[in-house]
């Protein structure tokens, strides 16, 4: 029985992870529509602002992880100016957008590297213990479980509600005639970036503070965001946070019976089982 | 040989329907052309009959033989059916030769290894390329080509599968649609030869002075549906063909 | 009714993939006037649209708004007061009619009037106003093409272009999304340019039409002058002489 | 000199790499970025065999490319399914899952303990034992591969390659399954892939997991990018670039211990240069 609820609190803390990473990829995918792998160095960089600005310059953690979010949000801001608005100025394939994508997460990924070793860094961070439903957790883990689920929330509220969200939803609809309609579609995209980027920025601090940082963490982190987000269903806000969820409980699950280390084999296998039996994810758009 | 028949064919996009069972007949060895206004679904049915897009409902009959209800789209040619494409789909980053070389290949991989035919092949693809005045331009790329050039190369594809036989029908989907009059010249002569030579031609075509020119046959469609059939001449004085064109 | 043009075309040519699709075309809008676009597909009418709007290249000839020259910027347009609902009634499907309308009304500054402008807009359309939370996939044919034009309606604009408003639907549709391009004209007097292969329905409703051909304006003036003149019927049943073949 | 040596090998290596791998991005148009995952299982069927089993290595590397080729029939059978952008993630998807592989099944390959002491060549008394036969080796090697690629370009197979590439539903409507091609490819890709793992193995003489990860499918997606897709020149050209230029900054005077960050940092910036200024690289003829 405790197992079991240990199994369900590790699930939802994962899902909730994952969800953070997913929300923001799934955002940016909604209104350019190729796969920014980019997205998994904009969580790495903003663990590692807050890595510098606690341990190197000694500021408080609060401040810092605001600085983290938004230096994450810059970064992707920036990968969209100086990289795929040219890219899709010249209309080229979605491939050639995936491709400059992957080179921003290698190169950024091995600066990362280059400036804070490719030791493991750990956060000075206190680890409570709670106990919910027989199942421990740590502070910074309920953080996650809040964040995830805030952030769903607020972002499916401003896609809602805000002239901003609705045009991002114009845009990813039929992104001709939202420019049509008065639209500055660079405009929004590059908005879209800095929101992704923000979010993805916590999923890396949170990481941080949970298990510590490596340079190539964001990779893992952007993979299993993606692979949610293509179980979930690609362009929709809840498929990304369902199909995060769904991740969360298959792997935990799985590992029950199958060693920790096969976590990834288990979650590529399940995204192939639905590319083939249910290539539109689990929510239609 | 190669008569081709459609039995209350439906295609549906998104619940509306293009094509809202069309029952036609299109007759052996002639030119059968198929016009009517913008969104009539003329160029549904080429891309249906040719499986590029699935059958949602009736049947499609080829030469009498058993009734399908679907056509996968590489399975098209075995029923003889081949086709042009109305916004030019060449195979853009290689060398015209080797746009037509490539329908020229027999199907199988391990002929498609060896290519064992490449003497026979080279000598067809360069009557097909002389034919439509393009062997002086064969180790151009084909995105490097006039739009005229683009579409005489799609004609000339189609001339090399029926130099492999594999075609008896020939579905041209606007074939003149922007050439200069030399160019219309070719092509219409050529889809007269293909005709005289026994090929099934289905033709979609605005220009009336060519379906005046060039048709045996005349199927009108409005609204994905069979609006009148007949001869070019008669379809062309009917009021309702007139009305369908130019409104109520 | 006729003034000042709105939007003038002077001497615009323009090629796609070297086809020319307009070459050399003079085009003009008056203030309060329906102008219709006509012509056999391929005749270069929705690129003059596409001109107008900044979407189509240039290769000579300029553009102008209120009499003065203008390049046109796509997304900056609406915020000028011209605006074009494009072929094929692609309304926001995932969107309610509601949101669509809010992001017709995206290029206006003032957001607060905006609720205002979408009751007005919607009261000129009650078959929306009834469904108005219910997503655009939702609706008819008919329904979807009241909603682009609706749509294009909240920005107030001075100049609307409409392309192909009657592709794909029934005659009877047709006929009442006509009288509701008459309507608005009347109303707010604003200036319409519309393209249109259905010719005939239209002529009662239009002030003054071109006929273009191969790219080239073939024939301009009123509809009563263009139907004695048997243009159209050369034109599209193929009997004009300088057909091609 | 040895330093020359070694550079070249790795080089050669490289190369072959380049080349299979654009039959299947540069020809086929299909972005794999799963190419680690075979160049990893030839490497470890051919360590295995000759450390556990005693294999000669000829008949170890035979029997790794074959079961690299049995391995991206497999996965081909789904792969060839997609297409664009899920093609490049479902692959991806794929080296993740043999990289695991290699990393868990303890059993077979040692996990992260790698597999060391691995033999060199030898073959009729001939022995590849110090750098400078197994230079030519590894020539020979690259010679054969190119003559294959070649082979493949230049044959009516490789005409219909293309044409998928171009226009996969154009070329259906003629006649083609295409499936069965792209399938084909595919594998022949693996096996080719797989001959250079065995040269790697053999060559460094200890493997473990980390030389097989995606990190990798993209230095080898880097080489033919830079070098030009669907150009068998250029898949040379870009190895020999992407192993020398860390050399030369090693050379400006970068810490060495910073090579393999350096590495990564110079390709990741070559892919995202390439993708901005000349998407068809140095010698291509294809743009993605």
């Amino acid at each position: 029985m405790e197992i079991l609820s240990q199994l369900i609190v590790n699930s939802v803390i994962a899902g909730a992870m994952y969800a953070l990473m997913a929300l923001g990829f799934n955002l940016i995918y909604s209104v350019t529509r190729f796969f920014n792998l980019a997205h998994g160095v904009a969580a790495a960089a903003g663990g590692y602002a807050v890595f510098y600005l606690t341990s190197s310059l000694g500021q408080n953690v609060y401040i810092a992880t605001a600085a983290g979010i938004v230096s994450a949000g810059f970064l992707g801001y920036g990968f969209d100016r100086l990289v795929f608005l040219r890219l899709r100025r010249r209309k080229t394939s979605s491939m050639v957008q995936l491709v400059a994508s992957l080179g921003l997460l290698t190169s950024v990924q091995a600066v990362l590297a280059i400036l804070f070793t490719n030791e493991f860094q750990t956060f000075p961070a206190g680890h409570t213990l709670y106990n919910v439903l027989g199942g421990a957790i740590t502070g910074t883990q309920t953080a996650v479980v809040a964040s995830g689920f805030f952030i769903t929330l607020l972002l499916a509220l401003i896609l809602r509600h805000t002239m901003f969200g609705k045009a991002v939803n114009a845009v990813s609809d039929d992104a001709e005639v939202a420019r049509i309609v008065g639209i500055d579609t660079d405009r929004v995209t590059g908005r879209v970036f800095f929101m992704g980027s923000a979010i993805a920025g916590i999923a890396g601090i949170l990481t941080g503070f949970d298990t510590g940082l490596g340079p190539t963490m964001g990779m893992g982190l952007l993979l299993k965001g993606v692979i949610a987000c293509i179980i979930g269903g690609m362009g929709n806000v809840w498929g990304g946070t369902a199909g995060s969820m769904l991740l969360g409980f298959a792997e935990n699950f799985g590992i029950w019976k199958i060693p920790g280390q096969w976590k990834d084999a288990i979650s590529f296998v399940i995204l192939i089982a639905f590319l083939l039996l249910r290539p539109e994810g689990m929510i239609k758009k | 040989m190669n008569k081709l028949e459609t039995q209350d064919l439906v295609k549906r996009f998104a619940g509306v329907a293009a094509i809202d069972g069309l029952s036609i007949s299109i007759e052996a060895g002639r030119i059968t052309s198929i016009i009517g206004p913008n969104g009539s679904g003329k160029s549904t049915l080429v891309n249906v009959l040719s499986g590029m897009l699935p059958i949602d409902g009736g049947l499609v009959v080829v030469d009498a033989q058993p009734p399908l209800k679907s056509i996968r789209p590489s399975k098209a040619p075995s029923y003889g059916i081949t086709r042009t494409f109305q916004e030019v789909r060449l195979f853009e980053q290689m060398t015209v030769l080797d746009n037509v070389l490539v329908v020229l290949t027999e199907r199988n991989l391990r002929s498609a290894f060896f290519e064992r035919h490449r003497a026979h092949h080279l000598g067809q693809a360069e009557a097909v390329l002389t034919r439509t005045g393009l062997w002086g331009k064969r180790g151009d790329l084909a995105v490097n080509l006039s739009y005229g050039q683009r579409k005489l190369l799609e004609i000339a594809r189609v001339l090399a599968m029926c130099a492999t036989s594999q075609a008896g029908i020939i579905l041209f989907d606007e074939p003149f649609a922007g050439l200069f009059p030399q160019m219309v010249k070719t092509v219409s002569s050529i889809i007269k030869e293909l005709r005289n030579s026994g090929i099934t031609a289905v033709l979609i075509e605005h220009n009336m002075d060519l379906i005046r020119e060039l048709s045996d046959h005349v199927i009108v469609m409005d609204s994905g549906r069979l609006l009148a059939e007949g001869s070019a001449a008669e379809v062309l004085e009917r009021r309702d063909v007139i009305e369908a064109y130019l409104g109520e | 009714m006729t003034g000042e043009n709105i939007l003038e075309l002077k001497g615009i040519s323009v090629h796609y993939h070297g086809v020319k699709a307009l070459d050399g075309v003079n085009i003009a809008l008056k203030r309060g006037e329906i102008v219709a676009l006509m012509g056999p597909n391929g005749a270069g009418k929705s690129t003059v649209l596409k001109s107008v709007f900044g979407i189509a290249q240039l290769d000579s000839g300029e553009v102008f708004y209120k009499g003065r020259p203008i390049t046109p910027v796509v997304h900056e347009m609406a915020g000028l007061g011209v605006v074009l609902v494009p072929q094929g009634r692609r309304v926001f499907t995932r969107l309610t009619i509601e949101e669509n309308l809010e992001i017709g009304g995206f290029s206006i500054r003032d957001r607060n009037g905006l609720g205002k402008r979408i009751d007005g807009v919607l009261d000129t359309f009650p078959v929306l106003k009834k469904k108005r939370k219910s997503r655009a996939r939702a609706l008819s044919g008919g329904e979807q093409q009241m909603l682009a034009i609706a749509r294009g309606l909240v920005a107030g604009p001075e100049a609307l272009l409409l392309d192909e408003p009657s592709l794909g639907l029934s005659p009877r549709i047709v006929k009442e999304v006509f009288a509701k391009i008459k309507e608005i004209n009347v109303a707010h007097g604003t200036s319409i340019m519309v393209v249109e292969h259905n010719i005939k329905s239209l002529l009662e409703f239009v002030d003054r039409a071109y006929v273009l051909d191969k790219g080239k304006v073939v024939a301009e003036g009123a509809p009563g002058k263009l139907i004695e003149g048997g243009i159209l019927e050369k034109v599209f049943l193929g009997k004009l002489q300088a057909g091609a073949g | 000199m040895e330093y020359a040596i070694n550079l070249a090998i790795l080089f050669l290596i490289y190369a072959i790499l380049g080349l299979s791998l654009n039959l299947v991005v540069g020809y086929t148009g299909l972005l794999s970025t799963a190419h680690a995952a075979f160049y990893g299982i030839g490497a470890y069927a051919a360590a295995i065999l000759v450390t556990s089993h005693n294999v000669n290595f000829f008949m170890a590397l035979l029997a790794g490319v074959l079961a690299s080729a049995l391995a991206a029939l497999l996965i081909g059978v789904v792969l060839s399914r997609f297409a664009g952008d899920y093609y490049a993630l479902v692959s991806l998807g794929f080296n993740v899952i043999a990289y695991s592989v290699l990393l868990n099944w303890q059993g077979l390959t040692r996990g992260p303990l790698g597999i060391p002491g691995i033999s060199r060549p030898y073959l009729l008394g001939l022995a590849f034992s110090s750098n400078g036969p197994f230079l030519v080796l590894a020539l020979i090697f690259l010679a054969m591969a190119y003559i294959i690629s070649r082979f493949i370009a230049g044959s009516s197979f490789g005409r219909v390659l293309k044409a998928i590439r171009e226009d996969e539903g154009a070329i259906q409507v003629f006649g083609y399954d295409t499936v069965r091609y792209k399938l084909a490819v595919f594998v022949i890709s693996a096996a080719m892939a797989a001959a250079a793992g065995a040269l790697f193995a053999s060559y460094i003489t200890f493997i473990d997991p980390s030389s097989f990860t995606v990190m990798e499918s993209v230095f080898i997606l880097a080489i033919i990018i830079l070098g030009g897709l669907s150009n068998l020149k250029g898949s040379v050209l870009g190895a020999a670039i992407m192993v020398l230029l860390p050399e030369a900054l090693r050379f400006a005077g970068f810490p060495a211990s910073m090579a393999a960050e350096l590495r990564q940092a110079v390709y990741g910036l070559s892919l995202i240069l390439l993708m901005l200024f000349r998407p068809q690289g140095i010698l291509g003829e294809y743009r993605l």
